[in-house]
């Protein structure tokens, strides 16, 4: 192994095992914090320096559960399968933690690198992220398996359920922003959203972005879908025999994997990494990045907050009947939309590109007045050349402004933007009203006529 | 060098994935070990430059495959294996002796026989292009595959969910 | 790593595969086995692929795809048959599976 | 035709306003900022919590008006033994359900508020881990003596001795049940007051009545003697 591969694959993966843990323990903190006050308490403020009194408003909290995970002690049932009630937390962080090299996070010291060992480079960077996310399943059935207990392979079966079932929405989800970039490589993705051309701000992107953000939190048992962690169901479920520093594994896992998707969500609808002042400091963009995951996480903490827990056949029910039609429906909307559009937008564009060249070609070699410009015509031509290098927000912008200009033409290509938008909303809303209802509808449960 | 150990390293994992899978008598064990046996085998396609075909085996084998073949044993009898039953059937000697015979006297020799390529072409994996060429020349068979897959999934929940009341259970009922 | 390393490597695997399918009696422990020989048989694909004189036609990939997807298809059926199976002879056992042998 | 997911919205608009307000408006919060004890040692009994003033007192106020924890003996403005208003007449701890309140009538009187000899408990203990806070004492006690408290800081390391309450830790002066429960001690203060003023219009009445009667009679005499004197 030469030296100098050891040491790009140091830079690449250090980093990340460094800066996300200790992410965690902030975002432990933080979730307890904001939890407490939406429930108008204080939240952990005691612990601060430890043997002194201040409380750093209780930020050494994440601290101290760290040392008394650690120090409290590991029970393994008896009856347990020791082998995989060891392998099963680890199985929990080992994905969580690989995902986290897919995300585009260009860390300014990349450049120590020789050759740009970075994962997100990966040709397939997308499919490995939730192949690999896709593991987290086993590792929960593993958990629910070895622990002997009903309670927790219940909590396992239902996890496995729920994850394999909330995988399809989010894969499609995806699909529709791979296929409007075209390409499944993260950084790419990452450099067609420059300069506020998120995908979020496409209407297909929107709803793309919501199916996201909802198997999102399935994926990872959060909030309204933790169902298998439910303490008050199954005693937490597929942890319920976990103790110690294997319980703390699957709660730094979850958190990871929490971190990942977010992650994921940032680079596929946020515009990973773009954000203002980005040309005067180019390192800013993983502060962006990372602002971003933690707006996300602040959005599933105040869901934990808010939503009561989904029951079993309500949580199936929703990701079959609801979440998958819409999502498949959203891909065709978003194909057809997007390539009309296209096509609509890139005609009238190139008219106005040939409007100002027209005349000259006509009357030959002879050069007289430059021909008369049409109100707001040079607008128009602004938008239309950001148009064709895909900057389609500052193109509208541009747009936007002819069009304050009386320019016909770009009110038409405006007037089509927000036709599109308008229509790709409501019939997106009136499916998702119909599909409510039909999975709303009385659900009859199945006698199981096997294992009498 | 390093692609030597490598290979090695993942060819050893596989080998003692696929044995322990058919070996092992509680089934569980045998799952995971199968699972271990995909990721080697990923890992393989990884150093063949296959990068999306292992992208696709991790997805659909360890993250889809694995997991039905838990739900299946779950579903079926005798999961640890503890009772004293035989895992072997009747003629296991023979079936032995037909693996070995066709490794040794099939396999082996047609490898040696034939004139392997030596040198690796470089080559960039790209996924455009795959899809590229799943678009021109293999679209129809996209298509089929596509129709496949509905048909086995529709067949996949209609055996299994039993249909309407068969003679025996309703007697039981 | 050459082609021959591969192609031993896959011979080596699917007799494996195979031997779990002729020698085990349950019938998801068979589905294991032949999962196997299919993994066996794509590494084979892929090591030829790869070491092609025109890897840019991408042939091995191509049919690999195809390959795991028939496969995730036929596990699919085929373990729907074996919960069919049991639920109706509350046995996977493929020793007691002969009804349809004449006494 | 409600909006789909309008209920989730709504749901968090509600949290949002809960945890923004929980930063400006400190009366929403439920539980104060506790500093920590000047010398940091555990309280090891209920007594060792202040009385009346005191950090307690702060944040049994902010605990609403309705917040019932366990009983408390009240006596008026003054020394607390000499205007105890409990005359130990054990009904409420006859009436008491899990039989938590234990009480020692005194041998002598002493003069209460009002200048009359009454009885008082020598003892009046309550087992706080026993008593299920029902309030069945505070209704059936004629003389207004035994209220809620509000107070819940009464952790102590001891579960045996230390969570019976002595008489002298329960007896709270009537203008602290005003602070912490200020409608109902007025009610009942009210209500006091109304049955004063009613037993004594009545004996008012009474003793006008009496009055009448005895100046009829002494006129009834009257007119006998005058009518004796007539004949």
């Amino acid at each position: 192994m030469s030296f100098e591969l050891i040491k790009d694959i140091l830079i690449a993966t250090v980093p990340l095992l460094v800066i996300f843990p200790s992410l965690f323990a902030f975002t432990t903190w933080m979730e307890r914090k904001a939890l407490a006050r939406i429930q108008n308490r204080i939240g952990p403020n005691k612990t601060g320096i430890p043997c002194t009194r201040i409380g750093l408003f209780g930020l050494g909290q994440p601290a101290a559960d760290g040392i008394k995970m650690i120090f409290k002690e590991d029970i393994v049932p008896r009856g347990a399968d020791r082998l995989f009630h060891l392998l099963a937390p680890i199985l929990a962080l080992i994905p969580a933690m690989l995902i986290l090299c897919f995300l585009p996070l260009e860390f300014p010291w990349g450049k120590f690198m020789s050759a740009p060992v970075q994962a997100f480079l990966l040709d397939s960077a997308v499919i490995f992220f939730f192949a690999i996310s896709g593991l987290t399943t086993l590792a929960i059935f593993m958990a629910g398996w070895a622990s002997r207990n009903k309670y927790s392979l219940l909590g396992g079966m239902r996890a496995v359920a729920q994850m394999v079932s909330y995988e399809i929405p989010l894969v499609l989800s995806a699909v529709v922003v791979v296929m409007m970039v075209g390409s499944l490589n993260a950084k790419e993705i990452a450099d067609a959203q420059t300069g506020f051309n998120w995908f979020v701000f496409t209407p297909w992107g929107l709803a793309a972005f919501v199916i996201f953000f909802i198997a999102a939190l399935a994926e990872t048992n959060r909030s309204p879908f933790d169902l298998p962690e439910a303490e008050s169901e199954i005693i937490a479920g597929y942890f319920t025999e976990y103790s110690g520093f294997k319980f703390a594994l699957f709660f730094l896992g979850e958190y990871i994997a929490m971190f990942a998707i977010s992650g994921l969500a940032v680079t596929l609808f946020l515009g990973a990494g773009d954000g203002p002042f980005l040309t005067s400091a180019p390192w800013l963009s993983v502060v962006w990045f990372i602002v971003k995951i933690f707006g996300l996480i602040a959005v599933m903490i105040w869901l934990r907050g808010t939503l009561p827990r989904l029951r079993v056949d309500q949580l199936m029910a929703f990701a079959w009947k609801f979440l998958l039609p819409i999502s498949i429906f959203n891909i065709l909307l978003a194909g057809l939309s997007h390539f009309a559009l296209d096509a609509r937008v890139a005609a009238t564009s190139d008219a106005i590109l040939y409007s100002i060249h027209a005349p000259h070609t006509h009357s030959g070699a002879v050069n007289h007045a430059p021909p008369k410009l049409v109100a707001g015509q040079k607008e128009a031509v602004m938008g239309a050349l950001h148009y064709t290098d895909k900057n389609w927000v500052g193109a509208m912008e541009w747009f936007f402004k002819a069009a304050l200009k009386g320019h016909v033409q770009s009110r038409s290509i405006l007037a089509w933007w927000f036709g599109i938008w308008a229509m790709g909303l409501t019939v997106l809303y009136v499916m998702a009203k119909g599909l409510d209802n039909v999975s709303r509808s009385e659900v009859k449960p199945r006698e199981y006529l096997y294992a009498e | 060098m390093t692609q030597e150990i490598t290979f090695w390293v993942l060819a050893v994992i596989a080998v003692l994935g696929a044995l322990v899978a058919v070996r092992r008598r509680n089934l569980i064990h045998g799952v995971f070990a199968l699972m271990i046996f995909f990721a080697a085998l990923s890992g393989l396609f990884l150093l063949l430059l296959a990068e999306f075909i292992a992208a696709v085996q991790i997805l659909v084998y360890i993250g889809a495959v694995g997991i039905l073949l838990l739900f299946a044993i779950m579903l079926t009898e005798r999961v640890t294996g503890d009772d004293a039953r035989d895992i072997t059937s009747r003629g296991s000697f023979w079936g032995w002796a037909a693996a070995l015979a066709v490794l040794v006297f099939l396999l082996l020799p047609a490898i040696q026989s034939a004139d392997l390529a030596q040198t690796a072409q470089p080559h960039i994996p790209s996924v455009k292009a795959l899809g590229h060429k799943l678009m021109e020349p293999y679209v129809v068979t996209l298509e089929v595959l596509a129709l496949l897959l509905t048909a086995a999934l529709i067949g996949a929940v209609a055996a299994s969910q039993g249909g309407e009341k068969t003679k025996e259970d309703s007697d039981d009922a | 790593m050459t082609l021959e390393h591969c192609l031993i490597l896959g011979a080596v695997l699917f007799c494996i595969g195979l031997l779990g399918a002729l020698t085990r009696r349950n019938a998801v422990v068979v589905l294991f086995s032949i999962e196997i020989m299919l993994n066996a048989a794509n590494l084979n694909f892929i090591a030829f692929w790869r070491f092609s004189d025109t890897p840019d036609q991408l042939h091995g990939p191509l049919f690999t795809l195809f390959t795991i997807a028939v496969a995730a298809a036929e596990v699919a059926v085929g373990l729907a048959l074996v919960i069919a199976v049991y639920r109706h002879f509350k046995t996977v056992d493929l020793e007691q599976l002969d009804t349809l042998k004449e006494e | 035709m409600s909006i789909l997911g309008g209920g989730i919205f709504k749901g968090m608009a509600v949290t949002l306003r809960n945890f923004v307000g929980s930063y400006f408006y400190k009366e929403r919060l439920t539980t104060n900022d506790y500093e920590w004890r000047p010398d940091g040692a555990l309280p090891q009994s209920i007594g060792d919590y202040p009385k009346e003033e005191g950090e307690q007192l702060s944040d049994t106020t902010t605990v609403n008006h309705y917040s019932r924890n366990f009983p408390m003996l009240l006596h008026d403005t003054g020394e607390p033994m000499d205007t105890i208003r409990c005359v130990a007449c054990k009904i409420c701890e006859r009436e008491c359900p899990p039989q938590c309140i234990y009480i020692e009538k005194s041998t002598e009187k002493i003069e209460n508020a009002d200048g009359k000899p009454q009885f008082y408990p020598a003892k009046f203990d309550i087992d706080v881990s026993v008593c299920m806070s029902c309030q069945i004492c505070v209704e059936v006690c004629p003389f207004d003596a035994i209220v809620m408290n509000s107070q819940f800081e009464l952790s102590t390391p001891d579960r045996f001795g230390g969570l019976l309450v002595r008489r002298d830790d329960l007896l709270k002066s009537n203008d602290y049940y005003h602070k912490i429960h200020p409608q109902e001690a007025a009610t009942r203060d009210q209500k006091m007051a109304d049955d004063k003023a009613a037993k004594e219009a009545k004996k008012k009445a009474a003793a006008e009545k009496a009055k009448a009667a005895a100046e009829a009679k002494a006129k009834a005499e009257a007119e006998n003697e005058s009518k004796e004197d007539a004949e």
